[in-house]
């Protein structure tokens, strides 16, 4: 729906001060819009906000389980939207996106139990668990990016780092650093969760308000990205994507930029670790593992590279799907999402979601095409 | 009955037909419910919750991999489950019992997800879990966070010291009679393989200790990633270090391949293992004479020659014939049940707190197809008998006595924990529902000989 | 232990490394270099490689013939995921990878729910050869022995028959082979028929040295993978060559600092050989 | 008639290139088509070998229809296509770049390698050379012989003389005057330089913004006032 479509609404619309209320709606969405995301039109973000008041009431209408288990789907989200920035907009094929959670998670579980009784800790705890996978990952990707090191091997380079980071942690089983035990392949329990208490405003984490710092820092991650993607810097991200070469003909400097958000993206992954850590009180190696490895890359090409919403509806669903399967107790939950993941590949190949949108734009083109005939006949 | 009737395997070749019927029209609701209120549709998934609460039945969980790497063990465990409780006719105090079974893939977070699924949404009365210590561990901080009465019941490294947690299962301080007899009969230098993560390092301490104890030393040690299956440098660097055993504490398959590399490279040491036979029956998988003179001491082996272990032999094979061998995984889930069948019926309540009281009265005591287990009040650490098993060229398991003569009794009877763990550990003595211990002990340098 | 020894002991092991790298990249290879298509499920192939063989061993037939039938299995094998998935996806790199990926999912489960957690493997033949106070499994060596003549051969074939000539004219340019005639759906359809068969071969030539388990394939395709990375563009010589350097390096690792020594020295190398040589080792023989 | 298009459109994706065009192609006839860069001329030839599918319209080659078929079935019906830029296996020997050309007409034995190293003798002397190796001109003799030795019955030549020396353009120009005549192959090529068209071809269809616009015969060709005012519009 263009400009043009809201003109014509407006004019048939009798009462001024609704249409000068869809005006700042519009308008205040204007700047997360671009051709660069899914979703630039009234309906669009009418639901958006529409789910939005449903979750925010969610709490109220279910057991603490269901809500516990949508928080970490949530966070789920969130690594996601991380890698599709990285990997959907900028075209660095990521393995390494896990990597950076576990990272995160580990640094924010380290500080949490060394300095739970400080004032604060777990926010410094939460600090460092975000740059410690920044400063990782910039590092890495200095080494790659000024090598001029692309595409497969990107992915490659990034993979067995997560190995080596698997296999050195899985070595920790008597590793301490200060009152923290690394846990070896067992893992690392008893993580203190978020204590938020910044200047006059302080609460323990409960699972309801952690359900609702999750979900606001989700929409915000999402807003903020579809914010970044639609403005100078979302192009020039999808310049890198497209044509690497002649991005850097235009003076641009490929190999800062590369690595620049590489570790932005990072920092995203250790944000969304950190929570995880402190929604589950454990994290062990297996993050850095093949298996959850894929996940992120899993979820961003069924649910769309290049697509922010995609991505992030794909993890949402993939994760709740293998729960299920889990919960329904069988031993055949693998052999359903593989052949889940060859069907929708098969069948979207772009992706879910970008081929549910040119479903939806294909379908109102021609109701509005059909429309506009019947208008003509009259 | 018919809730939990219906999981009886249809065709025992496809050894996973948990859930149909009633029990799975139930679950997917539930399913249906948690979509539901993402999708907008929540206000069903309030209601749904309490539908099934009927404070008759006797609800169990477990929350065994049926599926991933250790798929296979935990189908076992979930086998020998049924089995146990068809031989209860699904009965406890006269009430009917309900199982509730989840398949955590062999990931933590699913572990997670179904723990806090199967403690909040089924509230069950009685939860047993887990295959590796990792997973149990991921289930821990839940588990107590709840206040639910657990059992783990997979063969670790002992130290769990926890007032929610009760643990049937062979420890590797409880080893000891293998050490000892390795040194006796072979010699005082062994050369340790030692897989490099908790179960193998850790035991590898306790290994240590008592060889120490006995008298012996390690000449070398490697220690090995999981998953690894290539062992050309290692035995190198044995050959080079002329033990007189080797320890084994390989883990998983893939490491066990070290014993096809050592024969074929005409390695010919006998084997003292602490990983092998009893769990993971190479000396079924592999063709003899790959494991000839492997000795491994374990509470349980399939060729245990007692009557009771013969008949229970006998039937969970014919009922559930996809099994070649029946391993210690699986007998630990049933003597795991046995004991809570007897706390309960001392208990004479499900009541969680009274069970759990009941376990710590130092009165529990079962017949297993192992032999007589007993809970240890204070550590919740079963006592049992170890059988010391020594494996002949063509892959026959004899049971010997201290002096290596073949014997038809364990090689050591109720044997405990370690005296360290027992000094450090002492939940009955200074842990209450209410204000509980829930730690899990390792032993650093030097803990042990203090 | 004398200097020769040590030296001997070196060769061996750099041998096997090189031996067992190369017969699990070399099928990889073939499928990535001709097709570019990643194969998340290259050790699925092995996997069903290794179980055919170790079946028809126990079933009687000679080893032999029994890693003959477990290469067939793997290619027919291939040819139905072919047929059924991988022919849709052509071009699509990052779509094969997700819909392996599921392949492999699907049949480690199916085998372990078939065959269980543990399946009886092969006893390893030939016996140990002796040196000094050391000795070390012949069958070993004579798997690099396999591994070399694997390579002879698939070289035969790329270079010395039509097929081989469409399938290196289909990798440079596909859409020109195609517009000269060459019918290049059939010749990918051949080439991951042949990369099947390939790496069920290996399957079966290193079942009597492993475990036989529903995650043997996944075990190894790591290393398959940055074998092939390493190796670049030219399947044969690029290949083989990284096997050969990447045992070299392996070997005096482990020796020095164990096992994990040697993975972690194997894992670094290539990280640091991909920055240094993009191309691969292809760009430095080429 | 060997080649024929009825009203055919065609393009890439959403974007039309070509409009109703409607070409024939005569038996043993060496024809072209002329027009400014971009105006559809190697869409035209993408359209024929089947690179690029038609929205509508009908392609016919030796009387049966073939719109529907890929381009190796294309190729062995005898259509031989040599691509703008060449288009060469770099990686591949001369000799073999040459065999991967036999699967052109299926109905045809014995591959033409006699007669190729005699119009091109240069290539005879590098079999065995890496094709990626060598000059614009030698890539280009590579290409038009890769495309012969299947002895199409139809040769489809995409700007031949793009980036390759004027002497050797013309010594090309000549040669395919010969294979036209000494095997009696059809030829249909693209071409902007005007010399070279006016020495080689019979006949000529001139293209604008996607449509064929004029044709012209031997009469118009001789005159380069005609040809010079379709190039420079």
């Amino acid at each position: 729906m263009d400009e043009s479509e809201h003109a014509t609404e407006e004019s048939s619309n009798p009462h001024h001060w609704f249409s000068h209320l869809l005006d700042r709606f519009d308008e205040f969405h204007a700047r997360f819009e671009g051709p660069n995301t899914i979703g630039n039109n009234r309906t669009f973000w009418a639901v958006f906000w529409g789910i939005f008041a449903i979750l925010l009431v969610y709490p109220m209408i279910v057991n603490t389980f269901v809500l516990k288990t949508n928080t970490s789907f949530f966070i789920w989200v969130i690594l996601a939207l991380s890698l599709s920035i990285v990997w959907g907009y900028s075209g660095i094929f990521n393995f390494g996106q896990m990597a950076t959670f576990g990272l995160g998670g580990y640094a924010y579980g380290v500080v949490a139990i060394n300095l739970t009784e400080m004032i604060g800790g777990t926010v410094l705890a939460l600090l460092i668990g975000v740059v410690l996978p920044a400063v990782v990952m910039a590092a890495l990707g200095y080494f790659m990016f000024y090598g001029q090191v692309s595409g497969l091997y990107v992915a490659i380079i990034t993979l067995v780092v997560t190995l080596m980071f698997n296999l050195l942690l899985t070595r920790t089983s008597g590793t301490t650093i200060g009152d923290a035990q690394l846990g070896g392949l067992n893992g690392m329990s008893g993580i203190p969760t978020l204590e938020l208490d910044v200047v006059a405003f302080s609460f323990d984490l409960t699972p309801v308000s952690e359900y609702y710092l999750v979900l606001a820092l989700m929409i915000a991650v999402y807003l903020g990205l579809r914010y970044t993607v639609n403005s100078y810097y979302g192009y020039v991200m999808i310049a890198i994507r497209e044509d690497e070469r002649r991005t850097q003909m235009f003076g641009y400097d490929i190999r800062k930029l590369k690595t620049a958000l590489f570790s932005a993206g990072a920092a995203l992954g250790g944000l969304a670790g950190v929570l995880y850590v402190s929604w589950s009180g454990f994290i062990d190696p297996t993050m850095f593992g093949l298996v959850s490895a894929s996940l992120p890359i899993i979820w961003v090409t069924v649910g769309g590279r290049g697509t922010l919403l995609g991505s992030g509806i794909a993890a949402y669903l993939l994760q709740y799907t293998s729960n299920e399967l889990g919960a329904m107790g069988t031993g055949y939950s693998f052999i359903f999402l593989g052949i889940l993941f060859i069907l929708v590949i098969l069948f979207f190949p772009s992706g879910i979601v970008p081929a549910l949108r040119d479903r939806w734009v294909a379908w109102s083109t021609t109701r509005k095409q059909s429309g506009s005939v019947q208008e003509g006949n009259s | 009955m018919g809730a939990r009737k219906s999981t009886d395997r249809s065709g025992q070749t496809t050894p996973n037909a948990h859930g149909s019927g009633k029990n799975s029209r139930r679950r997917f609701l539930k399913a249906a419910g948690g979509l539901g209120s993402a999708a907008g549709l929540s206000a069903l998934a309030g209601c749904i919750g309490s539908l099934g609460s009927d404070d008759e039945t006797i609800r169990i969980g477990t929350l065994y991999d049926n599926s991933g790497e250790l798929g296979f063990t935990g189908e076992g465990k979930d086998a020998v489950t049924e089995m146990f409780l068809e031989e209860q006719d699904y009965e406890l105090l006269g009430r009917e019992v309900e199982l509730i079974s989840y398949d955590p893939a062999g990931d933590n977070t699913q572990y997670q997800n179904l723990t806090r699924r199967i403690i909040q949404e089924d509230e069950v009365d009685m939860l047993f879990g887990a295959l590796l210590s990792s997973n149990r561990e991921a289930m821990r901080p839940i588990v107590n966070e709840n206040k639910q009465l657990y059992s783990y019941n997979d063969w670790y490294e002992g130290g769990v010291c926890d007032q929610f947690t009760f643990i049937n299962t062979t420890l590797s301080s409880q080893q000891r009679p293998m050490i000892e007899f390795m040194i006796d009969n072979f010699g005082p230098d062994y050369y340790a393989i030692v897989a490099d993560y908790n179960y193998g390092t850790i035991s590898n301490q306790y290994a240590r200790f008592y060889a120490e104890e006995y008298g012996g030393q390690p000449v070398g040690e490697e220690f090995v990633p999981l998953g690894v299956d290539e062992f050309g440098s290692t035995i190198n660097d044995i050959q080079q270090a002329d033990p007189d055993w080797i320890l084994s504490l390989t883990i998983g398959a893939p490491q066990a391949s070290f014993f096809e590399q050592a024969e074929a490279a005409g390695l010919d040491v006998p084997y003292g293992s602490m990983s092998n036979i009893a769990g993971t029956y190479e000396h079924k998988t592999f063709e003899p004479p790959v494991m000839t003179d492997t000795y491994s001491c374990f509470s349980y082996f399939e060729e245990i020659p007692t009557e009771r272990n013969q008949e229970f032999v006998e039937k969970f094979k014919s009922e559930y014939p996809d099994f070649d061998y029946v391993f210690l995984s699986i007998v630990d889930a049933y003597t795991a049940l046995q004991l809570y069948w007897e706390a309960v019926e001392l208990a004479g309540t499900v009541d969680q707190e009274e069970v759990a009281a009941a376990y710590e009265s130092g009165d529990i005591s079962v017949e297993a197809p192992s032999g007589t287990v007993a809970m240890d009040p204070e550590t919740h650490h079963a006592t049992q008998d170890m059988w010391l098993a020594h494996v002949d060229e063509s892959h026959e398991v004899q049971f010997l006595d201290v002096d290596g003569n073949p014997t038809d009794e364990p090689i050591s009877e109720q044997v405990g924990t370690s005296d360290w763990f027992a000094s450090e550990c002492q939940l009955a003595s200074e842990s209450t529902w209410d204000d509980p211990i829930t730690e899990q002990y390792i032993p650093e340098e030097g803990d042990l000989t203090e | 232990m004398s200097l020769i020894e040590s030296l001997f002991g070196f060769l061996i092991l750099a041998l096997s490394h090189f031996g067992k790298l190369a017969l699990i990249a070399l099928g990889l290879a073939v499928i990535f270099g001709i097709m570019g298509i990643i194969n998340f499920a290259h050790g699925e192939f092995i996997l069903v490689g290794a179980y055919t063989t170790a079946m028809g061993y126990h079933a009687g037939f000679p080893l032999l013939l029994a890693i003959f039938v477990g290469g067939l299995a793997a290619g027919i094998f291939g040819l139905i995921v072919e047929r059924l998935i991988i022919q849709h996806l052509y071009d699509r790199l990052i779509e094969t990878l997700v819909a392996t990926w599921g392949v492999s999912l699907i049949v480690i489960q199916l085998v372990r729910i078939q065959f269980g957690g543990t399946f009886a493997g092969i006893h390893t033949p030939l016996g140990s050869i002796q040196y000094g106070a050391f000795s070390a499994s012949t069958y070993r060596i004579a798997l690099a022995g396999a591994a070399i003549v694997l390579f002879a051969s698939t070289y035969a074939i790329f270079m010395y028959t039509r097929y081989g000539l469409h399938s290196r004219a289909a990798m440079q340019n596909k859409e020109m082979a195609q517009c000269l005639g060459i019918p290049t759906k059939r010749v990918y359809m051949k080439t991951f028929f042949f990369g099947s068969v390939l790496s069920g071969i290996a399957g079966g030539l290193i079942a009597p040295t492993v475990s036989l388990t529903p995650d043997m394939g996944t075990n190894v395709l790591v290393e398959a993978f940055v074998t092939v990375i390493v190796g670049g563009a030219n399947v044969i010589v690029g290949t083989s060559l990284a096997a050969l350097s990447l045992g070299i390096i392996q070997a005096p690792a482990s020796m020095l600092f164990g096992t994990l020594g040697g993975y972690l020295a194997l894992l670094i190398t290539t990280v640091l050989l991909i920055r240094v040589l993009p191309e691969g080792l292809t760009g430095v023989v080429e | 008639m060997v080649l024929s298009t009825m009203n055919l459109d065609s393009g890439y994706g959403q974007t039309p290139v070509l409009h109703d065009v409607s070409i024939e192609i005569g038996d043993q006839e060496i024809v072209s088509l002329i027009g400014r860069n971009g105006v559809g001329k190697s869409t035209l030839i993408k359209t024929l070998i089947g690179l690029v599918e038609p929205s509508s319209g009908e392609i016919e080659f030796e009387g049966e229809c073939i719109t529907e078929l890929p381009p190796d079935r294309r190729a062995k019906a005898g259509i031989g296509y040599v691509p703008q830029g060449r288009e060469i296996f770099p990686r591949l020997t001369v000799e073999e770049n040459l065999r991967t050309g036999t699967m052109i007409n299926e109905n045809h034995a014995d591959p033409l390698y006699d007669e190729v190293y005699e119009y091109f003798p240069r290539l005879k002397e590098r079999t065995t050379q890496k094709a990626g190796t060598m000059s614009g001109g030698e890539q280009q003799m590579l290409a038009i012989g890769r495309a012969l030795v299947g002895n199409p019955k139809l040769l489809l030549l995409d700007e031949l003389s793009e980036g390759v020396q004027p002497n050797i353009v013309e010594q090309i120009g000549t040669i395919l005057k010969e294979i036209n005549d000494d095997l009696g192959m059809t030829i249909f090529f693209t071409e902007q330089n005007i010399d070279f068209t006016i020495n080689t071809t019979e006949r000529c269809y001139v293209m604008e913004k996607g449509s064929i616009v004029d044709e012209l015969g031997p009469d118009e060709l001789d005159d380069s006032d005609v040809i010079q005012q379709h190039l420079t519009i």
